[in-house]
């Protein structure tokens, strides 16, 4: 069914998983709010917050089943891809909201406003899914931002929180000042700041070499990499991952990523695909630097969250490639990997959370020692995150062919992406030294004398490690439906079609 | 017997059969260790007892391929084919020809021994320990047996974990290192064979789908293929590393010393063995033009020879028996790849021969040091000698493993090396003559080691007190089919050489064409 | 066994000669159940069993201390344990079944030849039974397949013949070994190879045999392993004799490449469509030779047979005396026609056979080792054999193969039974001292007087006196170097740019210098051994006795063979009167004529009457006088026991010490190569530059990139803001400059 | 005018810029990143003579989000001050490497 979104109903429509997720938001802000701090609160409000993620879910469905299309020119998107990542975000936020219960009870931690808080995040990231307008997606960022300053400082009582908060917040302003130039820049040259007409203008007029839309496209990706964390623009996701609470470091890595790389691949197919030939070498180049900085240097952590969090920088930089590979697999790939990243994600940091120490000291890779002789399935699962992440297959289950389709999409690439391909593999090597390094310890080292035992789990954590670790492996062996899902899901803009050889970017042979 | 298999419809369902049974096996072993209340001795006989049983059925379920496959046909056998991932062009696809069948069989028949091996010096974690060998059982046969590119990636990647944990939880006093070696050192040799898949898989789909089928790929690489030199490449490292060839080796010495006796037997009788399979298979096949490019095959033959020569005379001087045998792993598998660069049907069926030879022997060369360490908690030669005054059989059963590893006529060392050598001598003389050499060296070494360890006096009070303590009946049961093996592949090898003659005469042919016809054609051009 | 029948009916393929896959199965038999029996024994009581161990232990211990009291090293107290009192439970049977199987073989092989005779002209054809296909693939087919013809069938007759004797002889020396059951199987798995050495119907088959009986060779070496030296002994036989082997292999694939065939038919059948001095042939048969040169140990490879005495002397009588140390000789037999076609090559059999009959003899002229003596002799002995074979007269060689076999079996069988005696002596009083040094000995004749007798007459033999059997033979072999000088293909080819003339001249006068030393120092030993005073020991001596008649009965058939063998080919010249001429070589005719035919251009070259007169009388004119010499100059008197002799001097030490061969080889071939492997090839290469560098350099390297990178996350959000500015530049730049 | 407009925006960014490169306390790189944000906003307006209204609507926008960055951030400048008696950013260096 085609909605017009001029028409309000329609829009309302068009948007009921975003708005469900607003109104949720803010009426369980005003519930937190009008209720005694205490525990029960803040269970509670948690549990309503996953009651509205789980009916944005069921609305992301029935739209996702319903098949509905906008009128072309809109500026929100209605199409498989955004309710694609709607559900990874959602996802994502029922796994943040379930870990936050259960590490807000733990830690005596009473604010409820943090699962308020993750809804808000979500309602901005879905906005970014959507969002076909920069207008929209600059909306989108900032109320994902903004949710996300917040909660990365939400335990108030611990000092690496609060400066985990304020490096997020000074550095991420920063680079909206140029995102948000960029967009100035971009809408200078083209007169809009909608996707596709800003697509028809750069044809229009070939405005293939015109220097404010070149130079405002480079402001663009700065934010973007920024907000992605690619290198050298990374450079606080470490610090705040590390010092923000693990369900929220896990949000960061799994749904923020994913919301700010879909917009990214969006712009930058739907609006600047004919650019190809000027972006590809710098986001190449990104995507080369962030997998060989993410990699090197997460070699030399011992904060196994720190590790995780160069980790997701280096995941970014295979990403990357997959924007640099300007073909229709793209945005499948992409998806396909998300979610696989996700899965893993979440699943370690889960763990992570399990067996962070208490209070403000940080957790070492060294404190996993043994704990193959104490918790074996714990540590199994453990190993299965950190193969996923490393791409392995069968035993990494998802992850080798969320790897696959990458390098698939690479390999497809109309730009040549061969070296990066190559790059992906190799750097992946040096990955597995960090990763193996975690699973060396669980499995090979003894447990130390007088070694803490992990915190007994909660249900909502032990489901969280049971379904992503299930679903890695099961997808792993199976993955045949959730490819024939991303791919059914794609960006479908493209004009390229590689048999006739029409509708390449200017400057681009195959 | 066929007909009796074709009743039963055997190759309809032997190969998935082979491949899942493990993995159920597996799982029940986890089911066990979780279920299971006692812990300690009992918990260990009844994991091990499972574990056995399962490979012994594993082992009966595959000697009908013995007779069902018909080698002389060069279609695949025991073929099935079934949906993966429509999306990508991946199919669940097996088969095997002569080659691949004598690998799964020296595959199946070698881990119930290999488990017997390790009967009583796994302790710790035993059904974790034996849950992985299963594991690995099946990434092993499915290399072996992987008909799509896809698939033979992934069970190549699966053999990688299970080791690693092996090595690495019940290995020795340096496991880590060794492990991560281990690990790293095949990741990077495997990964740029993923990208070259792909890039096949994507070629082969013209557009469309990928295809990852072996035939179709095959088909589309006879002509050549752009890039096919990096392709080969690719291919080639990752072989070269497995096998391993010189310079990509250094990671043996260190996995099996480290390595427990079974993952040391797996390693050097069967995980070898799959570099030098994906030569034969994929890598020559594949590229035939690239690997027949007199440059390309200078550098692979010198490699070999280097391997050959290197491995032989580091062996020589090594303390360690276990890393003795490392290198001289080193030193016979440079004679595969000489036999199958050489490439005549004559070499290429010698480094088949030795490919299944060096299986056998250097595995009961590990299960023989592995039997000894158990007692003396030593592998160092030095430790030893006079060990034949108070283990006589063990004494016996070392001499026969190593005359046939030092290649004596009548074991099977001796008809490997034999026709690499003689094969090799038409198209390479001089390659062949410097490899001929190892047939001193060899005995060099071995013959040092085998006379510091059970000849010379009988000094040591350690040794001495090894009286009474000479091999165990399931320790002797377990060799004896080693043994039987060595002296019958040595005698009558008629029977395997006709499994793989097929194989090795076509790739033999069509390398020659695509040799010839790549001559002409810089002919044409200048 | 299948066997499968040539289907052409040879004359002999409804004979007893259909049997002949049962010449090396008897003694593979009794091998098996030998080998059952000693795995059996150790199995059950073996190691446990105190007497065993302490026997050995004992023997260890006692080795080291004769060790210490001889500064040279030479002397391993060999039959040491013969006469320890603890038998072994299964010998009665072990005594039936070694022995027995050998007699059966002989008895089948006698059978066969009587056969062979009857078949009459028909064997101009080998006749060839081929079991089963062994390696068959691509163009490469090696049967399993026995060859029966002239040659082979003297081969057989001598390996089983004198095997019998030899195993005999054991029953009696051997009888109180611990390891009896084992020296038996090791003996009979020897005879085994041995005989598919011989009948192999193809090179590889051959080869099989011939690695095969280097294999018992190293385990009976080592026999005693329980002693470094002896261990030492037999690893070193085996690895010097591969460097041999490496020859035989790579003269296989020039065949193969060249030929496409293996078997002795096909090859020769190639060979013959070759010509003169064609460089394959020449390359083919430089490489066999440097197999026969291994396993005949001659220079350079002839090292390993002297330390090979450390095996039980029947062993050194078997193997390293009558037959596997003359495969070498078989095999440049068996290529005759190959050979023919490389006169190059030939000359370099002759000239190496005659350097090494020359130089072993120097070595023997000093030696005080009764073993070590025959051991330089056999070298000595096999030099000559090559020169026979090397200057194309087959016949020559193969007879003096035989007639050494005998006296030289005769020989170590005597001197066994001598260190037997010195044993049993030495030990009844419990002295510890050499029973093998001739400065131990002295007078025995007294003692043992068939002994003594009998090994005079090899003695006579191996010199050269006629009419024993090593006069005849060693007189063909010289007369044929004569022959060649003129009128053959080799007095026509050149050797590293000598006339072939010249160089067989040169061999001659070789000959003639290694027939007057072997004259010399075989009397010397005879005098110190046997005559002169007593230098054992006064207690000792009342212990010295003759071996028991086990041992001496196949001592008196060995001294029959030495005497009359001769007879098996007497000269030409001889002309009938002393019974028939050249039986031999009539024999041999249909297998080596064609080769001999060619070397000498086609033509049965006869020299005249006189000359071979005058070269006869010479060759009797040095033996005499060389045992005149030796007996007259030599003063057994004067000679004092091993340990109070003094050390020797100048050219003496260095025969003693064998021109220092051994200690050359070590420093020139064995350490470099350990040194290199080790320093350069294992610290160097594998764990410095590969790991250290390239493996661990790179893990290592991303770790210094790793820990840079984190160094520059400062922590400060100053660096970060400079960091998002600085890619911000880069970006723009890339974004503005193109 | 619209270029000089657009000269004034962009050397107003990069003051912006030089301060938050240059300055250590955190409120005052706040305010150079308002001032950034502001310089987009002159280039919105002055963009807006020729494209029409939406820029302006932009402009709003921004001003509505700088707003909502202030409250949020100054909230957690003092949750630092609270932490570190101190808003220098020299000594806020507990998570690094």
């Amino acid at each position: 069914m085609t909605l017009d979104l001029l028409i309000p109903s329609q829009l309302a429509h068009a948007l009921l998983p975003d708005l469900l997720v607003m109104a949720g938001a803010m009426v369980l802000m005003l519930v937190a709010a009008w209720d005694r701090e205490s525990a029960a609160r803040q269970r509670r409000v948690g549990f309503g917050a996953m009651l509205v993620v789980v009916v944005a879910i069921a609305a992301t469905v029935h739209m996702a089943v319903g098949g509905y299309t906008a009128a072309a020119g809109g500026v929100i998107a209605v199409d498989g891809y955004r309710w694609a990542l709607d559900l990874i975000i959602l996802l994502s936020a029922l796994a943040t909201i379930a870990l936050s219960i259960e590490q807000n009870a733990r830690d005596g931690i009473l604010t409820a406003e943090t699962h308020v808080l993750v809804l808000f995040a979500a309602a901005g990231m879905m906005m970014l899914a959507a969002g076909r307008d920069l207008m929209v997606i600059f909306l989108g960022i900032e109320i994902m931002s903004i949710a996300i300053y917040v909660l990365a400082g939400i335990d108030r009582r611990r000092a690496r929180a609060a400066e985990a908060s304020l490096k997020y917040f000074l550095l991420g302003a920063f680079a909206t000042g140029f995102l948000l130039y960029g967009i100035a820049l971009i809408y200078g040259a083209t007169g809009s700041t909608q996707l596709n007409e800003i697509g028809a203008k750069i044809v229009h007029f070939k405005l293939y070499t015109h220097p404010m839309l070149l130079v405002g496209t480079g402001l663009l990706l700065i934010g973007m990499g920024f907000k992605v964390a690619a290198a050298p623009f990374h450079m606080w996701a470490p610090d705040v991952y590390e010092g923000s609470p693990t369900p929220v470091t896990a949000f960061m890595a799994a749904a923020v990523k994913a919301a700010a790389f879909a917009t990214f691949l969006r712009i930058w197919y739907e609006g600047l695909y004919f650019l190809t030939a000027s972006w590809v070498v710098p986001v190449s180049a990104l995507a080369l630097l962030t997998m060989f900085l993410g990699n090197v240097v997460a070699l030399s952590q011992r904060n196994i969250k720190r590790m995780l969090a160069y980790s997701s920088v280096v995941h970014t930089g295979y990403l990357l490639v997959a924007i640099a590979s300007s073909t229709a697999l793209a945005s499948t790939a992409m998806i396909f990997y998300l979610f696989a990243y996700g899965l893993a994600t979440f699943g370690a940091f889960a763990i992570v959370m399990t067996l962070q120490p208490d209070g403000d000291a940080p957790a070492l890779v060294s404190d996993y020692e043994g704990l193959w002789q104490t918790r074996p399935w714990l540590a199994s699962a453990m190993a299965v995150y950190l193969l996923a992440l490393l791409g392995f297959p069968i035993f990494g289950g998802i992850g080798f062919f969320a790897k696959w389709y990458l390098l698939q999409a690479a390999l497809d690439s109309i730009t040549g992406l061969v070296p990066l391909a190559v790059a992906i593999v190799l750097t992946s090597v040096i990955s597995a030294g960090y990763y193996l390094q975690v699973v060396r310890a669980m499995f090979m080292s003894p447990r130390p004398e007088g070694a803490r035992e992990p915190a007994p789990m909660g249900g909502m954590t032990r489901a969280v490690i049971g379904v992503t670790a299930v679903l890695i492996l099961a997808l792993g062996l199976f993955p045949s439906q959730l490819v024939r899902y991303s791919s059914e899901n794609g960006l479908h803009q493209h004009p390229y079609s590689p048999t006739t050889g029409m509708g390449l970017p200017p400057g681009i042979r195959p | 017997m066929t007909q009796f298999l074709d009743g039963i419809g055997y190759n309809g369902w032997i190969l998935p059969t082979l491949l899942a049974l493990p993995l159920l096996g597996a799982l029940l072993l986890f089911a066990q260790g979780v279920t299971q209340k006692h812990t300690g001795e009992a918990a260990m006989r009844a994991a091990r007892t499972l574990a056995l049983w399962i490979f012994l059925a594993e082992a009966v379920l595959s000697l009908g391929l013995w007779w069902s496959v018909d080698v002389s046909s060069l279609d695949w056998q025991a073929y099935v084919d079934a949906a993966w991932i429509p999306q990508w062009g991946a199919r669940f696809t097996v088969g095997v020809d002569g080659v691949a069948l004598m690998l799964v069989l020296l595959t199946t028949i070698l881990m119930p021994l290999a488990v017997l091996g390790s009967w009583t010096s796994i302790r710790e974690k035993v059904h974790s320990y034996y849950a992985l060998l299963l594991i690995l059982t099946t990434g092993m046969l499915g290399v072996f047996m992987a008909l799509d590119l896809v698939l033979f990636y992934v069970m190549w990647e699966v053999m990688l974990v299970p080791m690693y944990l092996i090595i690495g939880i019940w290995g020795g006093q340096r496991r880590l290192y060794a492990s991560l070696k281990f690990f790293l050192y095949t990741m990077v040799g495997s990964l740029l064979m993923l990208v070259a898949i792909l890039w096949l898989g994507i070629a082969a789909g013209q557009g469309g789908t990928p295809v990852f089928s072996y035939d179709a790929i095959l088909a589309m690489t006879r002509g050549g293929v752009p890039g096919q030199f990096w392709l080969f490449l690719a291919f080639a490292l990752a072989f070269a590393v497995k096998v391993p060839m010189w310079p990509f080796h250094t990671w043996l010495p260190d996995a099996h010393v480290e390595a427990p006796t079974a993952g040391s037997v797996i390693l050097a009788a069967i995980m070898l063995k799959m570099g030098t399979f994906g030569f034969i298979r994929f890598a020559v096949p594949l590229f035939p033009a690239v690997a027949m490019h007199p440059t390309v095959r200078t550098v692979m033959l010198v490699l070999a020879v280097i391997g050959i020569v290197y491995g032989a005379l580091v062996a020589l001087v090594q303390p360690d028996f276990k890393k003795l045998v490392a290198y001289s792993s080193v030193s016979h598998l440079g004679f595969v790849m000489l036999g199958i660069f050489a490439m005549t049907v004559e070499s290429v069926q010698g480094a088949l021969m030795v490919t299944i030879s060096h299986g056998i022997s250097t595995g009961a060369l590990f299960l023989l040091i592995g039997m000894i360490y158990e007692r003396r908690h030593t592998r160092m030669i030095e430790d030893f000698g006079g060990i034949a005054k108070v283990m006589p059989v063990f004494a016996l059963i070392l001499t026969v493993v190593a005359f046939s590893s030092i290649g004596v006529p009548g074991t099977n060392g001796f008809v490997g090396e034999f026709l690499v050598l003689v094969g090799s001598f038409p198209t390479q003389p001089y390659y062949a003559l410097i490899a001929a050499t190892s047939v001193i060296f060899a005995a060099a070494y071995l013959l040092w080691a085998v006379q510091r360890i059970i000849y010379n006096p009988l000094v040591k009070p350690e040794n001495q007190a090894l009286k009474g303590m000479d091999l165990n009946w399931r320790e002797i049961g377990l060799l004896t089919p080693l043994v039987i093996g060595i002296l019958w592949l040595g005698v009558y090898p008629k029977p395997v050489l006709h499994k793989t003659e097929a194989v090795a005469e076509r790739m033999v042919r069509q390398a020659e064409q695509a040799r010839l016809s790549s001559r002409s054609l810089t002919v044409g051009e200048r | 066994m299948q066997t499968e029948l040539p289907a052409t009916g040879h004359p002999l393929a409804d004979t007893v000669a259909r049997f002949v896959w049962l010449l090396p199965a008897l003694p593979l038999l009794g091998f098996v159940l030998n080998g059952i029996l000693s795995v059996r024994a150790a199995a059950t009581i073996g190691p446990a069993d105190p007497s065993a161990h302490d026997a050995h232990g004992a023997h260890g211990a006692h080795a080291d201390g004769a060790h210490g009291d001889h500064g040279h090293g030479h002397g391993h107290d060999d039959g040491h344990d013969a006469h320890h009192p603890a038998r072994h439970p299964s010998a009665a049977l072990v005594s039936i079944i070694g022995p027995g199987v050998l007699f059966l073989t002989f008895a089948l092989a006698l059978l066969i030849f009587g056969a062979m005779r009857g078949a009459g002209d028909a064997m101009h054809v080998p006749f060839v039974q081929t079991l089963f296909a062994w390696m068959p693939t691509g163009n490469l087919s090696v049967d399993v397949a026995f060859q029966l013809d002239q040659l082979s069938m003297v081969m057989v007759l001598i390996i089983t013949g004198v095997g019998f004797l030899i195993h005999l002889f054991s029953v009696g020396y051997m009888q109180d070994d611990p390891g009896y059951p084992r020296y038996f199987a090791y003996l009979n798995l020897f005879v085994f190879f041995m005989l598919l050495l011989v009948l192999g119907a193809s090179y590889p088959l051959m080869f099989v045999g011939w690695e095969g009986v280097g294999l018992c060779s190293y385990l009976l070496i080592g026999f005693w392993f329980s002693d470094k030296a002896n261990a030492d002994a037999g690893k070193k036989a085996f690895v010097v004799n591969r460097i041999g082997d490496f020859g035989f292999l790579v003269a296989m694939f020039l065949m193969f490449a060249n030929f496409e065939a293996l078997s002795f038919a096909g090859v020769g059948a190639a060979a013959a469509e070759l010509s003169v001095g064609s460089v394959v042939a020449t390359a083919i048969c430089l490489f066999l030779f440097l197999g026969a040169v291994g396993k005949s140990a001659q220079i350079p490879l002839f090292v390993w047979l002297p330390d090979a005495m450390a095996g039980p002397t029947p062993v050194s009588a078997l193997i390293h005396a009558a037959t596997m140390v003359t495969a070498g000789v078989y095999l440049v037999a068996r290529s005759a026609t190959l050979f023919a076609m490389a006169p190059a090559a030939q000359l370099t059999v002759a000239v190496i056979g005659a350097l090494t009959a020359v130089f072993a003899a120097t070595i023997g002229l000093k030696q005080w080792d009764i073993k070590k003596v025959l051991a330089y002799s056999t070298v000595s002995q096999l030099g000559y054999m090559f020169v026979g074979v090397g200057v194309g007269a087959y016949t020559a060689g193969v007879f003096h193969l035989m007639t050494h076999a005998f006296f030289k079996a005769l020989l170590f069988l005597g001197s066994g039974s001598v260190i037997y005696a010195m044993h049993q002596a030495y030990h009844a009083t419990h002295k510890h001292e050499d029973a093998q040094d001739m400065r131990n000995m002295g007078g025995l004749k007294a003692f043992m007087p068939i002994t003594a007798g009998l090994m005079w007459i090899a003695t006579l033999a191996i010199a050269g006196i006629p009419p024993f059997a090593g006069f005849f033979s060693k007189d063909e072999i010289l007369t044929s170097v004569f022959a060649r000088t003129h009128g053959s293909t080799l007095a026509d080819a050149s050797w590293l740019g000598i006339p072939g003339g010249v160089v067989l001249y040169g061999v001659y006068a070789l000959g003639l210098a290694a027939a007057l030393m072997t004259a010399i120092y075989m009397t010397r030993m005879m005098l110190y051994t046997f005559h002169g005073p007593n230098r054992t020991g006064e207690k000792e001596r009342g212990h010295l006795k003759e071996a028991p008649w086990i041992m001496t009965g196949p001592l008196l058939v060995l001294g029959v063979l030495s005497l009359a063998g001769g007879w098996f080919n007497l000269p030409a010249i001889t002309g009938g009167a002393i019974g028939p001429s050249e039986v031999l070589h009539h024999w041999l005719e249909p297998v080596v004529g064609t080769g001999t035919l060619i070397v000498t251009h086609g033509e049965a070259t006869h020299l005249s009457h006189a000359t071979e007169y005058a070269l006869i009388g010479t060759a009797i004119l040095i033996a005499v006088a060389g045992i005149a010499l030796a007996a007259f100059r030599l003063k057994p008197a004067e000679l004092k026991p091993a340990k109070d002799a003094p050390a020797e001097q100048g050219i003496e030490k260095t025969l003693l010490n064998k021109w220092y061969v051994d200690e050359a080889y070590d420093k020139a071939v064995v350490r470099p190569t350990v040194g290199l492997s080790r320093l350069v090839l294992w610290k160097g290469v594998d764990t410095g530059l590969i790991d250290g560098l390239l493996v661990n350099g790179s893990a290592l390297l991303m770790r210094a990139f790793g820990w840079l990178g984190s160094q520059w996350q400062t922590g400060r959000v100053g660096t970060y803001a400079w960091a998002l500015v600085f890619g911000a530049f880069l970006v723009l730049s890339a974004f503005t400059l193109r | 005018m619209l270029a000089e407009s657009l000269a004034l925006s962009a050397a107003l960014f990069t003051v912006g810029v030089v301060g938050v490169l240059t300055r250590r306390n955190a409120i005052i790189i706040f305010m150079c990143v308002e001032l950034m944000l502001n310089a987009v906003n002159l280039s919105f307006v002055a963009l807006s003579t020729l494209y029409g209204a939406s820029g302006q609507v932009f402009v709003i926008f921004v001003m509505t989000v700088a707003a909502a960055e202030a409250a949020v951030g100054l909230a957690i400048i003092i949750a630092i001050f609270r932490h570190r008696q101190s808003v220098n950013l020299e000594d806020v260096n507990l998570l690094k490497g």
